[in-house]
């Protein structure tokens, strides 16, 4: 009888799978619709998942926040995780995020991969960073394909800009430069065969962001 | 000529030629020129009769290929073939030889296409962790900048949302330019309202690092921005009139409102955040 | 002497810590930076990490993917994920692009105009296409007349293939068409004696008719 409750090594590891992918708490309600199995179960399979990263002593945890579980860093070591933040991360958000802010302000409801097409490079950290810092909230699904999460500011976002509402906002130049302009522009800048073979090389590997902030030095 | 109508849809001539060839070939091994020149006419015509709205361009490329294709075929129909000029033979040889080299290209693409999309379709089944810190470390993370007015943040809209330029920079070349965006507005907004209106060629002709034509051009998008000036442009890939917004200006407005810092020496925060926003 | 050499738990512990908090794939010098070790170390120390997932069988496996490592759930449990993961299933890329996105990455840098060539046809819009979904971007100017603007992939179109650089994309030789092929399409193309007499056979009469009929397109 109690072979049969014992769930497969393929249920565990798919649990496994789903709370490593999760970017928030999973419910024990949707873990048993996802692997196909009663709550009970998902919670005595994530007790003992638990169990056994600490058995392990694995450098992360499971544990069940905000009525789901997720895993996170092992609290020993988060002076590690603090020098990743801090050495690895904090640098690229503060531009960036004002942007991506501006972006969702006049855009929404938008999703992330609209908001990292318009600029040209991923937003998914800054987004949830923003999000967790309240400024910007999730309004709705897109009704497309994929059904991406669509995002929204807050009241937090109005009282930080010091607005009544959205109506507020100054409205945008009925003319944005468009491509062919900038690209015009660009023709103007008369590259040499030297810079360009020289672009041509380093191509992939460069880094716009460095380039561009040195410009100030 | 019996040729079954395929429903597949054809990207452009070689998709078709090379489809037609290779068939061909499963079906008979012996795969004559005419079979494949009449199949390809065959084809083009079901296009252009399928649908009126058959990009010209499009045909354009079919057609292209067609001549060559026809041309290979009646060189061979034509009777006495010994007078025939030994130019335009060796131009046919060229001419069908490039046409084989181009074959090849396109199907050696076709096929490394094919195991890239399996490849994508393998690494699509693993799915990466993208959850990111939680909550206890947020605090590290710095938050906005407060007093953010709300024309900054159109600004920064505008500039995300401005295409970015192309041009990388040399870092090498970094420690001898001291040219800075603030500068150069500052150059500018100090010529511009005597000129009133200059090309943007001219604007840096007198410029020969590379870079202090980058660095006036990000200023010139800058004041774009801004509104002080505007950009005209007769035609595509023209040059472009840089044309100076006679309005007054009162530019201890602008320094209060934080969009633009002339003094290049104590950047704001924001006018930082201002530059560095050319970015990819 | 090996014992030396060998990384202490923490530090083990530690890279898991900092792998499960970053949200994209994290360069083995900043984690080098962030554990207080060479970065020779970090390799080996991720290698072992990805044997360990291996071996005992977990959900999640540790793979080197655009230039780092990141924790990622295991392919053959993609049925259970793609239940919980509604996003980021981005819809398949067409023929058309996928061949261009090949002929990209194996020229690169292309300007549209080649890949055109290539292909035999205008390029333009599925060059966007893949331009908006990240996968190519450009890297620089032509120094030819027109100046064309090049591009090349990104490392989106490397972390989409699951491949570390541009290095590990399968040689483009393996693709070069064989023998049979070539012969095919020679033999196609040709017009020589041997064909002629193969067709004397057959009758020139119908052909020649179906051939003039043919110019009138």
């Amino acid at each position: 009888m109690e072979l049969d409750q014992t769930p497969s090594l393929e249920v565990s590891r798919a649990l496994e799978a789903v709370l490593l992918v999760a970017d928030q708490p999973v419910e024990p309600g949707l873990l048993a619709q996802v692997l196909d199995i009663e709550t009970r179960e998902v919670d005595e399979l994530c007790a003992s998942l638990a169990a056994r990263c600490e058995e392990e002593k694995r450098g992360f945890v499971l544990v069940k926040v905000a009525g789901g579980y997720r895993f996170q860093s092992a609290s020993d070591l988060s002076g590690y995780v603090e020098r990743f933040v801090l050495e690895g991360q904090s640098s690229r958000l503060s531009a960036a995020a004002l942007e991506t802010l501006a972006i969702v302000a006049y855009k929404q409801p938008i999703s992330r991969a609209q908001a990292a097409a318009i600029r040209g490079v991923n937003v998914d950290g800054v987004m949830r960073t923003l999000q967790q810092r309240g400024y910007i909230t999730e309004v709705g699904r897109d009704s497309g394909p994929g059904q991406a999460l669509l995002f929204g500011t807050s009241t937090t976002f109005l009282e930080w800009l010091g607005l009544n509402s959205l109506a507020d906002l100054p409205p945008l130049a009925e003319f944005v430069p468009g491509p062919e302009v900038v690209e015009a522009l660009e023709v103007g800048l008369r590259w040499d065969d030297a810079d360009l073979a020289n672009d041509a090389e380093q191509g992939l590997g460069v880094d716009d962001d460095e380039g561009f902030q040195s410009l100030t030095l | 000529m019996p040729y079954a109508v395929t429903t597949t849809v054809f990207e452009g001539p070689f998709d078709l030629l090379l489809h037609l060839i290779m068939k061909e070939q499963v079906d008979l091994y012996e795969v004559s020129l005419s079979t494949i020149v009449d199949a390809y006419l065959c084809e083009l015509e079901r296009m252009t009769t399928a649908s009126e709205t058959l990009d010209l361009e499009v045909a354009t490329e079919f057609l292209l290929i067609a001549a060559t294709l026809v041309e290979l075929k009646t060189r061979r129909l034509l009777p006495g073939r010994d007078d025939v000029d030994l130019d335009d033979e060796l131009a046919l040889w060229e001419e069908r030889d490039v046409l084989l080299a181009r074959l090849l290209e396109c199907k050696t693409f076709k096929d490394a296409a094919s195991v890239l999309g399996a490849l994508a379709t393998t690494a699509g089944r693993s799915h990466p962790r993208t959850a990111g810190v939680d909550e206890r470390f947020i605090n590290l993370v710095p938050d906005l900048p407060t007093g953010v007015t709300p024309m900054q943040l159109r600004t920064a809209f505008l500039r995300a949302a401005t295409p970015k330029p192309v041009p990388r920079v040399d870092l090498a070349h970094m420690t001898m330019i001291r040219a800075t965006v603030a500068d150069a507005v500052a150059e500018l907004i100090d010529e511009l309202p005597r000129v009133g209106r200059i090309s943007f060629k001219r604007l840096t002709g007198e410029l020969v690092e590379r870079l202090e034509v980058i660095v006036r051009f990000l200023a010139i998008l800058e004041l774009f921005k801004q509104g002080l000036i505007d950009l005209e442009q007769a035609i595509t890939f023209g040059d472009i009139e840089v044309v100076w917004q006679n309005r007054t200006v009162d530019l201890t407005d602008g320094l209060n409102d934080g969009t633009v810092d002339l003094t290049g020496v104590d950047l704001t925060d924001y006018a930082l955040a201002g530059i560095d926003t050319y970015e990819g």
